[in-house]
């Protein structure tokens, strides 16, 4: 009796044991036949009912992770890219990367820290306007899009970076940017200038240091800071 | 190198896309070597100089910075470099910012003190060099394309059921866009006032003074001659600059009694005959 | 003596196999990435000389047969493919994307921000005729649906979009679509912009306007969407 009840259990582990495989074999040639990567909800659909996605993509991302071809995960979608380390053997007929401007490169940078973030918020961290195209070019590339409108007078447009903005940096999630948490602790993603930041100044205000001129009035005067000689300097 | 070099420079050939490499940038302590074309706005020229001091950016003196910064401006227009507007707004407010912080403000002044704004300064520049930063650490990653590949036979394309069709909220934007444009731009079209050329105000001048020997206002005329009133600022304007030309050739006389008086035409001794009217009506198409 | 020996064969050993692992993960990669399946040619210029390229591929198509994707030969070139017994489960519904064409883009974009439109507003705004197909396409695919029917002459049938078009446009509510600011900051609208162009902010309002009236069955039965009355409706 006893023994018979082993033997069921022991076919019940190999059959669940297939089975696990035939799932895993199709969610890998699911997505091994796609370029772009694929959505759980897709691969649930396609798999049966009640079978955990998750557990299987992870499966699979273990035993690709030394092969020549990795398994990786763009937020909840999954995709089979070659590994990093092979670039060396594999790009020197690889198609043109888009060669990103400068100021789109950076305007990219400010989104993907800073979403969601209005063209306004954009400019006040550069310090500088936006030319038209830049933000185009980015929307073009599939890397920007427009999010939402902030909840505030005028209602501006935000905006955020895609799931092709992952993929294309290899990038998990957004908190894998580079230097995110970092760059948070040091309040440098807060969206205003918070009060207490505090800059060390030159000791003692009035001290002038070694490479400075003392003010004159006139040189207040010239810089339109003070009336014209004759009245009081204050 | 990039293409901003085209634009003129004060001396020193620096190339513009060494853009994270500060050092060899335009500004040198020593020689005055200005060229603004290589910063992308105030906010990075202030970053630059704050470089220059060779310390962590959160001990930056920011007096310091707001004299270099206004110094580079003096300098920019001593050699008579065009600046943008919000490079002298920014030398203004560091010019501001600067009296802010040698003359103590007293409390009551309800603006922010020298070392808010010079602190909220500090922050934008550490924030800007930060983004920089990123910029670089992003772009040096493996990139899909170019370090790392997708599928390069894709077999077929999963598709999320719900929808056969594909398109993205860009393509759909830049599809109305184009397409509001275009029709703005027919407006646009239709709009255009009409002018007279003074090759058309010739050849109206030559038709027009065929059979007159004798003193005719011009004004009368023409206005006659031109039906839409709203070409007729532009028809006496191109027929006065036409007439004297004709003038000048002995083709017509002109004669006007007093200021703002009608201005009275004949035909002069050498008039134009009908074998030229019909050259210049070819040439004008 | 000897055991040197053995020791030194041992490390080669281990050093030629991580050796031939490198050359597999290459491989693996270069025929992933590539377009059309791969000539042995092709992988024995990118792999270094004197690499033995059948043994190799010999071993990966090994090492794939029982995954759920297999490695093909086709004569000296190699491919990989989904496992043909998997066809089951990868062909089943899948259904082929396609991208909107330039019509339909337009229309969609121009009912978006005009809704609620009828069909003749939307050839005055596009300055040419609609085809019957290129609403049906949209109707299909989810995104525009019958509003109403507006109290004017010959009561034309009014356009809306769905909600299946702000899930797929990624869109909370319409009023998230951009402005003309927005279209402009963005480098979509370039140029000279009459001063007397606007672009619609569509309310998110679903209620009927006046100048509206519901659709009712009747009208469906007109529209050819619901089979003349008399039949059962099932």
């Amino acid at each position: 009796m006893a023994e018979v009840h082993g033997d069921d259990a022991l076919v019940r582990e190999r059959d669940d044991a297939h089975r696990a495989d035939e799932l895993e074999r199709i969610a890998e040639a699911l997505v091994f036949a796609a370029a772009q990567p694929v959505s759980e909800t897709y691969l649930a659909q396609r798999l049966p009912s009640g079978t955990d996605v998750r557990s299987i993509m992870l499966r699979l991302k273990a035993f690709y992770a030394t092969r020549g071809v990795n398994l990786l995960q763009v937020e909840d979608h999954w995709a089979f890219r070659t590994a990093a380390d092979l670039s060396f053997a594999l790009s020197s007929d690889a198609q043109e990367v888009r060669k990103l401007s400068r100021a789109a490169l950076e305007i990219l940078s400010v989104i993907a820290y800073h979403q969601p973030v209005t063209r306004a918020e954009i400019e006040d961290i550069r310090g500088v306007q936006t030319s038209k195209g830049t933000l185009d070019v980015l929307m073009e590339a599939g890397w920007v899009r427009f999010r939402g409108r902030r909840r505030t007078p005028g209602r501006p447009v935000t905006f955020a970076t895609t799931r092709d903005f992952l993929d294309h940096f290899g990038l998990e999630e957004l908190r894998d940017l580079p230097g995110l948490e970092e760059l948070k602790g040091a309040g440098l993603l807060a969206g205003r200038i918070p009060p207490n930041f505090h800059v060390p100044l030159p000791s003692g205000n009035d001290d002038l240091s070694d490479d400075e001129d003392p003010i004159t009035a006139l040189d207040l005067e010239e810089l339109g800071l003070l009336p014209p000689s004759g009245d009081e300097p204050a | 190198m990039s293409p901003a070099d085209g634009r003129e420079r004060a001396r020193g050939d620096v190339p513009m896309d060494a853009h994270w490499q500060a050092d060899e940038r335009a500004v040198h302590e020593a020689e005055l070597v200005v060229d603004i074309a290589g910063f992308e706005g105030p906010l990075d020229l202030l970053l630059h100089l704050a470089r220059n001091q060779k310390v962590d950016l959160s001990r930056i003196s920011v007096l310091a910075l707001a004299e270099q910064y206004i110094a580079f401006i003096e300098s920019a227009r001593s050699i008579r470099l065009e600046l943008a507007a919000d490079y002298l707004v920014m030398a203004a407010w560091l010019a501001f910012l600067k009296s802010r912080l040698l003359i103590p403000q007293p409390h009551k002044d309800d603006g922010p003190s020298g070392e808010e704004m010079a602190s909220a300064l500090a922050f934008r520049l550490k924030r800007l060099e930060a983004m920089r930063d990123a910029a670089t650490r992003l772009v040096n990653r493996n990139r899909l394309g170019r370090d790392v590949f997708a599928r390069g036979a894709p077999e077929h394309i999963p598709v999320e059921r719900t929808s056969a069709f594909e398109a993205s909220l860009y393509d759909l934007l830049q599809a109305y866009a184009s397409l509001r444009q275009r029709e703005a731009v027919m407006q646009v079209t239709i709009e255009r006032r009409q002018v007279w050329s003074l090759a058309d105000a010739r050849l109206i001048l030559a038709r027009l003074m065929g059979g007159l020997s004798d003193w005719t206002v011009l004004d009368d005329y023409l206005l006659r001659y031109v039906g839409d009133p709203r070409q007729r600022v532009s028809a006496i304007a191109s027929a006065f600059a036409a007439s004297l030309e004709m003038v000048r050739e002995g083709r017509l006389e002109i004669r006007q009694d007093e200021a703002f008086a009608p201005i009275y035409v004949r035909l002069g001794e050498n008039p134009m005959t009908e074998d030229e009217i019909a050259e210049l009506e070819a040439r004008n198409g």
